[in-house]
């Protein structure tokens, strides 16, 4: 095992995974810009490294001066969580040249699943079904045009070097194409380097179901199940459940051997994820694979009972998977909520702000892992998830119960968040039914943006008794001898505590 | 004790009464006759009637934050002698939703647009925000160019209605 | 299912029980002493009624005033947790007696259990091993001495009423079993308002084993695998794991069938316990049988993935157990440690005080079931039982590492807690072997009296710089004009908070 | 800065100077250089040479609580001038270990008793806790009866040794 992993990451993954060090004996090392300074990655961490500024590029996407740091506080591995550098073969390979330990498969296998186009032609060699499309050089827009209209409408223009929704655009008619492929490339430019597009045909009632699996340096692979991540916003995802309600064990078996066939086609080693469509006869097609730790990798472990973030390590450091494939066994219902602050009835846009108040519900099979606290600026940075807040039970009707009770107990104050959007996502009938696809949100909450919610009476007595029991009275009688036809101005006046009525 | 609250740029009207260890809260016509208690600081747990309430109230340094049934309400005081109503904002905005950078600048002064043209580009928290013109117009100004940083709610464009 | 529940009981297990109503959807009250005012079981539920005056024979073991509440409040079920009255027979009968759920067994099966001699005697004629000992009707300490004699030493004094160590007394020669006799009989007398005890063979090397069952009102009845508690001091559990170190599949195979077969033998339903005794050989013997569920339940649930407090609730509601034998599948390795505010270098003396400081581990896989708070006072009136802290590994190796890493982050300040010994605990090459007996703290720790933990560096550096951090300026300068040969006066004078120098 | 801290009986010499940003801390004749941080109150953030060590410290009314290396110390500062040096109080001890309830009183004054007989048996928190005889000796006085609350560190019994 290493005896020093530095954590190339914030937020709620790099207080993961230096808890997974810590727990098998390893050193950690946080890096964190100066925003983060106080930030609970940097808290836990046995060492901290400051990068500076906090725009990504000079800090979690600083190659040279992590590569940097990670030699002279002497680490001899690095992980890189998920986003920022950790699907960027130039730094897995940087790692290399400096015989550093990459926690991930190696640079070769990292870019030829980062390039989307290359993946899926290995992918089709390998006998592995894939979406039509085009994954063609031809780049200019004419020509994208044209292939666009061979494959049909509604398509898919996606970056090749994307990811997580970013720079993916859905075509409905010819005459949006244009604009879309421009878009498309510009945010796939600024994301990525890179403004490599392609097209692909856009699925009926389509379900995203990827699978996780693992993969050891002595070509032991296995997988852990399917996770259903149909409900996403803007193409990304907000809740996912595993088992998928639409599975069943035949299919299951028939997707789990292809998940495990496409990580052999590439010789992946580490913790991987096999993206794939659903149709809605159960058709399935390879979309690609995500060559790190998922965001919500904790309902595979909570229905396995298998720590991934721990096997990512052991693998990394040449351990042999001890887990076989019979041995693993899906149990219960595992639900994960993304806690975002942004605002759904602007149409999810991110909100900013500093937390006045945090509170986490907590007990049995709840899982909450976050990277936030009480006074903690949220600022445009970085990505604005919050938290994950994960829960498991016996099915999933329960289940669903459960996440309610739970997100009934978060309590986040000061930026506005998604909590009570995602309630009502899992209180929607069809969604208690499993009738859910990629299309769940924009059919069934088109009209968010109107159905503004009303403050209900609890909340309006909780504030008037509030300020009437932090009201100055000696404030009141101040004012009424200054002005006693402005009965306004004491109210205006707020304090922080009510200490003087103790 | 008189107080409206603004959620939402709805007005709540409110009426606070503290008679021996009730409180009587008017609102909307119906009067609440409450118990209360501030359990920790900001916690309250308060009986109408047979029911419980617990709620929480955070201070912003403007607004009020309150939890009460399960959700999180930001709330302004706002006077009532009409000085400070609530901004007609909704309407025809140009102004940015958000904070971050200006990544693309679509139009120029004298430029003419038609309703739903994009007129800037706006990117934060590594994703892109759209200006869309709100009518046909023609560009009386850009505020800003390419690389900028924008605040929330500063106005992007002026745009003459055509 | 229940529309209200009434939970007669607090801190963590009151915690527990509400959640897992609040999940069903059942309203729940909660009952409180004076001093418990602010407690998480009070804060948490949907209704609380104070039952005034602390001492619990005034609040929480007073039948009559919890059945008025409970009739008041319009309770259709009482949730007894564990301790105070959950294994009262009486309680459970005036509950039926005005028709509200008692969630437990019948009151006779409580009855039958909660007398020692008279479960021994049914469970010996329907063929279940029980250990050899005295449970007769003789009571005079004559008598008792001579029937200890014929046992022989060591042997064990114990009240027919008691349980978790409560009037149990272990006796090494003849001339100590009379003050024994006494003691547990004063104890016995004090605690379950009987003196009755009994007197039993001590084994040899003995482990502490029980398992989990759970039976419906329809004659199903399932048995949820072992938990080793070997590691009790005073009698009482601290430590306990599952599966046990010394478990074999056939070993297991046979107790849990011997578990259900007690349970069968008196026509038992709701979730239960059946504890046994395994000498070096693995032999075991019924020692006596839980009617409620047990402060060491997590290590199950997490083990098994099903909820224990769910199941009561839905049991006692007249549901049938969905679950089969054949389905239950015990996954990875749990351990639970208690924690109590008490002084093991004196004893385990409690502690009394106020909690100072809270801060609870956090991360996968690790629960925490407390009932506790910043600014709790700590009082003699019940258990000093604070919190327990479950973790949940792979293996046992993983796991027991894991649980020192949580605990070296469970900070509680302001009592003399047992965590730090806890720790040593699992330390010990012995125990990470899994060479366990219920004499391990006597064994192994006899000297802890001796060996107290001296300051280490880094706590007397953090110390000098936080005081040199918080020293006013201006008090240093004001002595130093006062009296300039008493170097000591300014640093007697403390601080809650370095604002002045910010 | 010259503090003594006192833990378990034993006391901590330490003097503390700060110069810069560093503080110079010395202890058992080591001097530590060292940076620190408080990051929230009364958590520190240590760095002593290459390694961090992070550290908890809250004050209760007479005592400090400090938390470090993974344990919790409760330590008190003392005065050097031995006005206030750690009492003997181990030695022959006959004082309540905790607070609770007299539930039986086994002497009374004149009682001759032998070195492990037990004296009185006080009850807290359920459980039961036994005052034995340190020595023969014979029973001056008996300070509480039946019933009685005791409080921890109250005299129980007085014992002439024989």
């Amino acid at each position: 095992m290493f005896k020093k992993v530095l954590v190339a990451n914030r937020g709620e993954i790099a207080v993961r995974i230096i808890k997974a060090c810590q727990e098998l004996g390893v050193n950690t090392v946080a890096i964190y810009s100066d925003v983060d300074k106080k930030a609970p990655h940097v808290q836990l961490a046995d060492e901290s490294i400051c990068l500076g500024d906090p725009t990504p590029i000079q800090s979690y996407l600083n190659i040279p001066k992590i590569i940097k740091v990670a030699r002279e506080v002497g680490a001899d591995a690095i992980h890189p969580g998920y986003g920022f550098l950790a699907e960027n073969p130039d730094f897995a390979h940087s790692c290399n040249d400096i015989s550093i330990k990459f926690i991930g498969p190696s640079f070769k296998v990292i870019s030829l699943m980062g390039d989307k186009i290359e993946a899926k032609k290995t992918m089709e060699k390998a006998g592995i079904p894939v979406i039509p499309g085009y994954h063609g050089a031809k780049q200019d827009n004419k020509s994208l045009i044209e292939e666009g209209k061979k494959i049909g409408f509604p398509l898919l223009v996606k970056a090749a070097a994307g990811g997580g929704g970013k720079g993916m655009r859905i075509v409905h008619s010819e005459d949006r194409l244009n604009e879309a492929i421009d878009s498309a490339k510009r945010e796939s430019k600024s994301a990525f380097g890179d403004d490599t597009v392609f097209l692909e045909k856009y699925l009926d009632k389509p379900r995203h179901i990827e699978f996780q699996i693992l993969a050891d340096e002595h070509g032991n692979i296995i997988h852990l199940f399917e996770r259903e991540c149909s409900i996403q916003r803007r193409h990304q995802k907000i809740i996912e459940e595993t088992p998928s309600p639409v599975m069943t064990p035949q299919l299951r078996k028939k997707m789990g051997d292809t998940a495990v066939a496409v990580a052999k086609a590439v010789g992946y080693s580490n913790a991987g994820t096999v993206e794939f469509m659903i149709d809605k006869n159960l058709n399935f097609y390879f979309m690609e694979m995500n060559t790190r730790l998922q965001v919500e990798h904790p309902i595979t472990e909570m229905t396995t009972g298998i720590d991934l973030a721990k096997w990512q390590l052991k693998i990394a450091s040449g351990e042999k998977l001890t887990i076989k494939q019979k041995d693993i066994i899906q149990r219960g219902h595992a639900i994960e909520c993304r806690i975002y602050a942004e605002n759904p009835a602007k149409g999810f846009l991110p909100s900013t702000g500093t937390l006045e108040q945090v509170e986490v519900p907590t007990g049995p099979n709840i899982r909450d892992d976050s990277g936030i606290y009480t006074g903690m600026k949220i600022t445009p940075y970085y990505d604005p998830m919050l938290a994950k807040i994960i829960t498991y039970a016996e099915n999933r009707d329960e289940n669903i119960n459960k996440m309610i009770w739970a997100l009934s107990r978060y309590i986040i104050m000061g930026v506005t968040t998604n909590i009570s959007f995602l309630k009502k996502v899992l209180e929607h009938e069809e969604f208690k039914k499993g009738n859910i696809t990629t299309h769940f949100i924009d059919n069934y909450f088109k009209d968010r943006t109107v159905a503004k919610d009303r403050l209900p009476v609890d909340a309006i007595i909780a504030l008037a008794v509030y300020d009437s029991m932090h009201k100055k009275s000696q404030e009141v009688v101040r004012y009424k001898e200054v002005d006693p036809h402005n009965p306004w101005k004491h109210v205006g006046r707020w304090r922080v505590s009510g200490q003087e009525e103790k | 004790m008189f107080i409206n609250y603004e959620h939402e740029n709805h007005v709540y009207n409110v009426t606070t009464t503290r008679r021996d260890n009730y409180y009587f809260i008017t609102y909307d016509n119906t009067e609440y006759k409450v118990e209360a208690e501030e359990i920790k600081p900001g916690q309250l747990k308060i009986k109408i009637g047979d029911r419980i309430v617990k709620a929480i109230i955070t201070e912003g340094k403007t607004e009020k934050y309150v939890f009460a049934n399960g959700n999180v309400y930001k709330v302004k005081q706002v006077e009532l002698t009409g000085r400070k109503k609530p901004k007609k904002k909704e309407q025809e905005d140009l102004s940015s939703p958000i904070s971050g950078k200006v990544v693309n600048v679509k139009v120029k002064k004298g430029s003419i647009v038609k309703k739903d043209d994009v007129l800037m580009v706006i990117e934060a928290m590594k994703m892109e925000y759209l200006i869309r013109a709100p009518y046909n117009g023609t560009v009386k100004k850009v505020n800003f160019k390419e690389n900028d940083q924008i605040e929330i709610g500063e106005n992007t464009v002026e745009l003459e209605k055509k």
